[in-house]
């Protein structure tokens, strides 16, 4: 039987913990030290975060593994309770690790040069450290609870970064948006969280796991039997509590990272500077929902794979729609951002564990790359203002023709932007094929419906193809529109190429996006990373409840691996000519793209709005909430209220003739008592005259005739 | 002019001419205060007299406690001054009386100080005895009392019969010489005198006290002054300069001791000894005016100053010297 | 010379002085009968001592009187002043803070 | 009755008398002075019954210490308008009720101990002892009480100091 206290027991101590501890360490003392620092913060935060890098890679290459590095110990305890610790360096954590430590410092460095003029730029680089070390926090962590606490961390800091300028209206209204959206996943998670407590009496996730694989379903109740402190437990639960805590569990991903329906805070958190969004989108925020799910993958049962699948699927679609018509360039990326993460949710959802999290790597860079490249481009368009001239830095419609003015940053961004689209050749193709395979697998197995889901992928391939290319062209090609819309001629001359502090970052992250990064060109089974991340093999969860095997799976999709690699290329081609055709420089929709304003047919209304999600949040559910809370007041005041009021008054008029017995009777007895007293007291008083002669008078008398008493 | 030969008369011609004045007492004044407080002055000060050993055999009282008494009933003479400046109802009398008392009763303390270093010394305060130890006649109060050198009995060079200014008391312990310079500065403060004489300040304060008096009240309020001025020069002379012992010591077989004073009891050693003292003191009145014709006057707070930050701290030093002298002496 | 009459001296003195303690209303007239009070102690105790064959205790003990009223003396009056500087008078029948 | 006895009546007297004065004068001032009078009578009555040291004493401290504090006190507690400092007095009969009660309570008192009929004072040999042996009781056997007194006295003229100084620092704050 199973002893939870040995489930728990702290390992013999291991010299990692001083460098698990040196990694919080660095990005914790950034967070300190650069308030109190001035232009020097972002040489000095961008040095820690160097060492953190060194560090990081340092102890991926020292514990690089199948099984992973585990590291526990007793936190503290409450009673019988053990809160322990645990840390997990399994070969996902430690890949994370270095993606976040990586693309973190590169942002910082990319930083230096954005933020140069920002007076809070020593907040900036403190919350940037403090949004790394939460993030940490989530990846080396092995026990929910701790990553609940980062988990929470991140939301904070996130919501300082996307707020930053938060003398911009729009940007603190960003930053709660995103914080609410987030508080509502958070609940599902912290139910999540409940619902394994009350199972299993730990939030470890190693215990919860190893408990997991040994508790069953019996008469449809799923039962868990283990000892806690040497007395045997049995929690018996209802089996639909199984996929509802998955459910749950999921809820926080949904939130954190940006899926149907909590989406709609991602692309209003563009209102954070541009080097954070990159942050987010790559490394930090939206990748902790993805990783996060990867951890307690193993808990998760059939229904909710099932609802996650869906959900990635939806997600997908959805974004890749809204992302077509976007004029800002940000919004397009956040909106390609969301997309993806539904495919990586997807690809979770369909089983496929390593291709998901593949995914999240191949795309943490591509990702950053085109952020930091969208940033030169704003930057340097922000270099153009002046006191005359104002203008939208990040709208589309300003743009143009910047394929002679930034070369280099054109460059990378096509590279990124065809690593997107899933050509091949680049690390797009390699994890979105490995996540398409896996979904058409899925959908085999399920059959009926759930072809839907495939199809909804591979709409969602053409689409990304397809909008990011539309971007490429509209932003790089034809005429620079800007001198037009201004009226300033010679404004063209000035645009220069971004700074060596810019763009280094950029080269670094495009060059990652190319496939031989990862050491395959198209199949993404033979690439080092996706096999470093193997999916589990054989469910945690009771069988009964259990996703179908991951490998029968894939072994009967094996034979369509070649035709779906075809097609999802094709698609991409396809969606990639499309937008060269209509967006070539001279084409109709090209030209005319700068007097665009709002969009009339209600097609794309549907992608520009978002498919009226916004609307539909603030005319329906919020009108709603507040028409139901109007029908509430109203009956709480004139019902209840006057209910209340009726029973008051009674209590009145009763109180007013009780008040007057009080008065007359009652009062008279104790005035009486009072006078009486005072009288007496009066009496006793005049004695009192306060003159010392007296006393010593009445005392001498009082002597005499004591002495008389005696005498005679 | 002057009454009498070098005008040796005229004191006492203005003793006479006071004592037919009109006794004049201001309308305002309190009668009952304004009339008596020169008496009181006058016996508080005379008084003091009742003890001073005149000579070998001859003293007005020779109470144990002489010193002492002559100390206290001294002090007396603040309560006539009291009496004297409120009684008259004028302002400048009243600043002088408080400016007398504020200063006498300040300098009674360095006063008593170094009497008591005296008293410390000569284990006495019967004034007739203090005399005695201080010359050859050392004997005739206790048979077995011997003088050194200095006082200190570890120099073994014994001073009993040789007398004369080394067994005086500045010269039995020369702290005395200290103890002295206090005594005659606070003595001088004591009566008044130049440069203590800010309760008389003729410039600010007309007269002091004694403003309003005129006749024989005035003349009883000088004469105490001036008595006390003697007084307190005989009591400098009793308790440091060997009282009416000679100054001159028997230098092996010129017995100029025994040749220049008599034999106690006798007629020849009163005669000595009345010269020996009244010379001392006259001579230290002399000093008192030498200083008070050379020295400026001074201001209050210097005054007091003076009294409590240098003599009352040196008086208390010199007391613990002199207890320590005394035990150098057994 | 009989001790007696000493003695009644030093009543009639002790009830003088009460009788100035308890009538007069100036603190320091007050202040006086409590001294007369204190010598009438004081003639007891010498006058006991006269007759003592250790002789001396009384006498003793009337120095050490002596001194403690001195003390109290220099007390009550700086006292008096400062009750006069707050109150603006010395009239003890003025100073009944205390009055009940 | 020999001259000395006659002295000592003499002395009473004048201590009586002086000391009825204050009960029954007006002005404190006056008061102050007659006490002056009480203070040598009883002084003087102390030096015929051998306690000469005592005596001095008496005139020192009281005569020269207390009696000026108290005038100074009368001078510093009255605002010297006119030439008169006088005190209203208030339960004069009742004060004269209890204070002669008191003295009839003594007087009966003493008159039945009939002291003269105790042992030890009848046949005590008065006599005056000498300075020297008072100094060495009060340095041998009354030593601890001696020092306590010194000590007493010296708190109680910090104490003093201290309670009149407080008013005096505006008026060095001026100058």
């Amino acid at each position: 039987m199973i002893e939870l206290k040995d489930l728990l027991a702290p390992n013999a101590f291991d010299p990692l913990i001083y460098w698990i501890l040196a990694l919080f360490a660095f990005p914790l003392l950034s967070f300190f030290t650069t308030g109190l620092l001035k232009d020097k913060a972002s040489v000095w935060s961008s040095l820690l975060l160097g060492i953190n890098t060194c560090i990081s890679g340092y102890i991926a290459v020292t514990y690089w593994g199948e099984m992973g590095t585990s590291l526990k110990g007793t936190w503290f305890e409450i009673g019988g309770t053990v809160f322990n610790y645990s840390f997990l360096l399994d070969n996902a954590a430690l890949i994370m690790l270095v993606i976040v430590n990586f693309i973190s410092l590169l942002v910082h460095i990319f930083s230096a040069e954005y933020m140069r003029h920002d007076k809070a730029k020593p907040r900036y680089y403190a919350f940037l450290g403090l949004f790394t070390f939460s993030m940490l926090g989530i990846v080396l962590f092995h026990n929910l609870l701790f990553i609940f606490i980062f988990w929470e961390l991140v939301g904070l800091s996130s919501y300082l970064l996307i707020g930053f300028w938060f003398e911009k209206k729009s940007a603190s209204l960003a930053a709660n948006k995103a914080f609410i959206m987030n508080r509502i996943g958070d609940l599902g998670f912290l139910t999540g969280l409940m619902i394994l407590y009350t199972q299993f009496e730990t939030l470890d996730l190693g215990a919860i796991e190893f408990m997991m694989g040994e508790s069953q379903i019996e008469d449809g109740n799923w039962v868990v039997t283990y000892f806690s402190n040497g007395k045997e437990v049995i929690h018996v639960l209802d089996g639909r509590w199984l996929s509802a805590a998955g459910i749950a569990l999921f809820c926080g991903a949904v939130g954190k990272s940006a899926q149907f329906p909590l989406q709609i805070w991602l692309p209003d958190a563009m209102e954070g500077p541009t080097p954070v969004s990159a942050l987010i989108h790559a490394a930090t925020m939206v990748a902790a929902g993805v990783f996060m799910l990867s951890r307690v993958f193993v808990l998760l049962d059939a229904q909710a794979l099932e609802v996650i699948a869906i959900v990635g699927a939806i997600t997908a679609l959805m974004a890749a729609v809204a992302a077509l018509s976007q004029f800002d360039i940000k919004k397009v990326l956040a909106y390609s951002t969301v997309s993806q993460l539904g495919y990586m949710v997807l690809a979770m959802g369909v089983g496929a564990y390593d291709a998901g999290l593949f995914h999240l790597f191949t795309h943490a860079f591509f990702k950053a790359g085109l952020f930091l490249s969208a940033g030169i481009i704003i930057h340097q368009l922000h270099g153009l203002e002046s006191e005359g001239v104002k203008f939208n830095t990040q709208d589309m419609r300003v743009m143009g023709g910047l394929k002679q003015h930034l070369p280099i940053t054109f460059a990378c961004f096509v590279i990124c932007s065809l690593s997107l689209a899933g050509l091949p050749g680049f690390s797009g193709f390699l994890s979105k094929e490995a996540i398409l395979i896996n979904t058409h697998a899925w959908s085999v197995e399920k059959g009926g419906g759930y072809y839907l889901i495939e199809l909804m992928a591979f709409a969602t391939v053409i689409l990304t193809a397809f909008y990011i290319m539309r971007a490429v062209m509209l932003v790089f090609t034809g005429k620079f529109r800007l001198p037009e819309l201004t009226g300033v001629s010679d404004i063209a001359g000035k645009l220069k190429e971004g700074n060596r502090t810019l763009l280094i970052p950029v080269v670094i992250l495009a060059l990652l996006s190319l496939s031989f990064a990862f050491g395959s060109t198209f199949d993404a089974e033979t690439s080092w990373l996706h096999k470093a991340v193997e999916t589990p093999s054989g469910a945690m969860v009771p069988t009964k409840y259990a996703a179908v095997g991951q490998a029968e799976m894939l072994e009967s999709a094996g034979a369509d691996h070649i035709w779906l690699a075809v097609v999802s290329i094709g698609l991409a081609l396809a969606g990639i000519i499309a937008a060269l055709l209509i967006y070539k420089p001279g084409a109709k929709l090209a030209e005319a793209f700068d007097s665009k304003r709002e969009p009339v047919s209600p097609l794309v209304q549907v992608s520009f709005y978002h498919w009226y999600q916004d609307v539909l949040y603030t005319k329906v559910i919020l009108k709603f909430i507040l028409t139901q809370s109007k029908m509430l007041a109203w009956f709480d005041e004139k019902i209840l209220d006057g209910c209340v009021n009726l029973l008051a008054r009674t209590q009145v008029v009763v109180a007013h003739l009780t008040g007057m017995f009080d008065r007359y009777i009652i009062d008279g007895f104790v005035h009486l008592t009072a006078f009486t007293s005072g009288k007496v007291g009066q009496l006793t008083r005049s004695i009192q005259t306060g003159n010392v002669q007296t006393y010593i008078l009445s005392a001498i008398a009082m002597l005499i005739m004591l002495l008389l008493w005696f005498a005679f | 002019m002057e009454v009498g030969y070098y005008g040796l008369l005229q004191t006492v011609a203005d003793l006479l001419k006071l004592l037919q004045k009109e006794d004049i007492v201001p309308l305002s004044a309190d009668r009952k205060m304004f009339k008596p407080a020169p008496v009181l002055i006058f016996v508080a000060v005379f008084a003091g007299f009742a003890v001073l050993p005149l000579t070998s055999g001859f003293t007005g009282s020779g109470i144990d406690a002489g010193l002492f008494y002559l100390l206290a009933i001294v002090s007396l003479d603040v309560m006539g001054i009291l009496m004297a400046g409120w009684g008259s109802n004028s302002k400048y009398a009243l600043f002088g009386s408080m400016r007398a008392i504020a200063q006498i009763i300040s300098y009674e303390i360095p006063l008593t100080l170094s009497v008591l270093c005296v008293v410390m010394i000569s284990q006495s305060l019967n004034l007739q005895e203090i005399v005695y130890q201080q010359g050859i006649w050392i004997g005739k109060i206790d048979a077995e009392a011997v003088n050194y050198l200095f006082g200190i009995k570890a120099l073994g060079i014994e001073t009993t019969n040789i007398g004369g200014i080394l067994t005086w008391n500045i010269f039995r312990a020369p702290i005395f010489l200290f103890a002295w310079l206090i005594f005659f500065i606070a003595s001088l403060a004591e009566c008044n005198r130049a440069p203590f004489d800010i309760p008389e300040a003729e410039s600010e304060l007309v007269g002091g006290f004694h403003v309003e008096y005129s006749g024989f009240r005035w003349a009883m309020v000088m004469l105490s002054e001036y008595g006390m001025m003697l007084l307190v020069a005989f009591l400098g002379a009793i308790l440091f300069l060997g009282g009416w012992n000679s100054p001159l010591p028997n230098i092996g077989s010129v017995a100029l001791a025994d040749w220049t004073s008599g034999e106690p009891g006798t007629m020849v050693g009163h005669l000595w000894g009345a010269f020996w003292l009244i010379g001392k003191a006259l001579l230290t009145v002399g000093v008192q005016m030498w200083v008070r014709w050379t020295y400026p006057r001074l201001r209050i707070d210097q005054l007091m100053n003076l009294s409590w930050k240098y003599l009352t701290p040196a008086g208390i030093l010199l007391v613990l010297l002199s207890a320590l002298w005394r035990m150098l002496m057994i | 010379m009989p001790v007696e009459h000493l003695v009644i001296l030093g009543a009639i003195l002790f009830c003088i002085g009460l009788f100035v303690v308890l009538t007069r209303k100036n603190a320091i007239a007050v202040l006086i009968g409590v001294e007369l009070m204190l010598n009438a102690s004081n003639i007891n105790l010498v006058a006991f001592s006269h007759f003592d064959p250790d002789l001396l205790q009384g006498q003793v003990f009337a120095l050490f009187v002596i001194t403690v009223a001195a003390a109290e003396a220099a007390v009550a009056l700086a006292i008096v002043v400062k009750v006069y500087q707050y109150f603006q008078t010395a009239d003890l029948d003025k100073i009944s803070e205390l009055k009940g | 009755m020999t001259f000395a006895t006659i002295i000592l009546y003499c002395f009473i007297g004048l201590t009586l008398l002086s000391a009825l004065y204050i009960a029954f004068t007006k002005n404190v001032l006056y008061a102050a002075f007659a006490l002056i009078l009480t203070f040598l009578g009883v002084a003087g009555i102390f030096m015929l019954i051998g306690a000469g040291f005592i005596a001095i004493s008496q005139i020192l401290v009281y005569v020269g210490g207390i009696l000026v504090l108290i005038v100074f006190g009368v001078m510093l507690t009255n605002r010297l308008k006119g030439q008169q400092v006088t005190t209203p007095s208030y339960n004069k009969l009742l004060g004269l009720l209890v204070s002669g009660g008191l003295l009839f309570i003594f007087y009966k008192a003493i008159i039945e101990a009939n002291f003269g009929a105790i042992k030890w004072i009848e046949s005590a040999q008065p006599e005056s002892p000498g300075l020297e042996s008072f100094g060495m009781k009060l340095m041998t056997d009354y030593v601890l009480a001696f020092e306590v007194i010194g000590l007493l006295l010296l708190l109680a003229l910090i104490g003093a100091v201290k309670i009149a100084a407080g008013a005096r620092k505006e008026v060095e704050d001026a100058s």
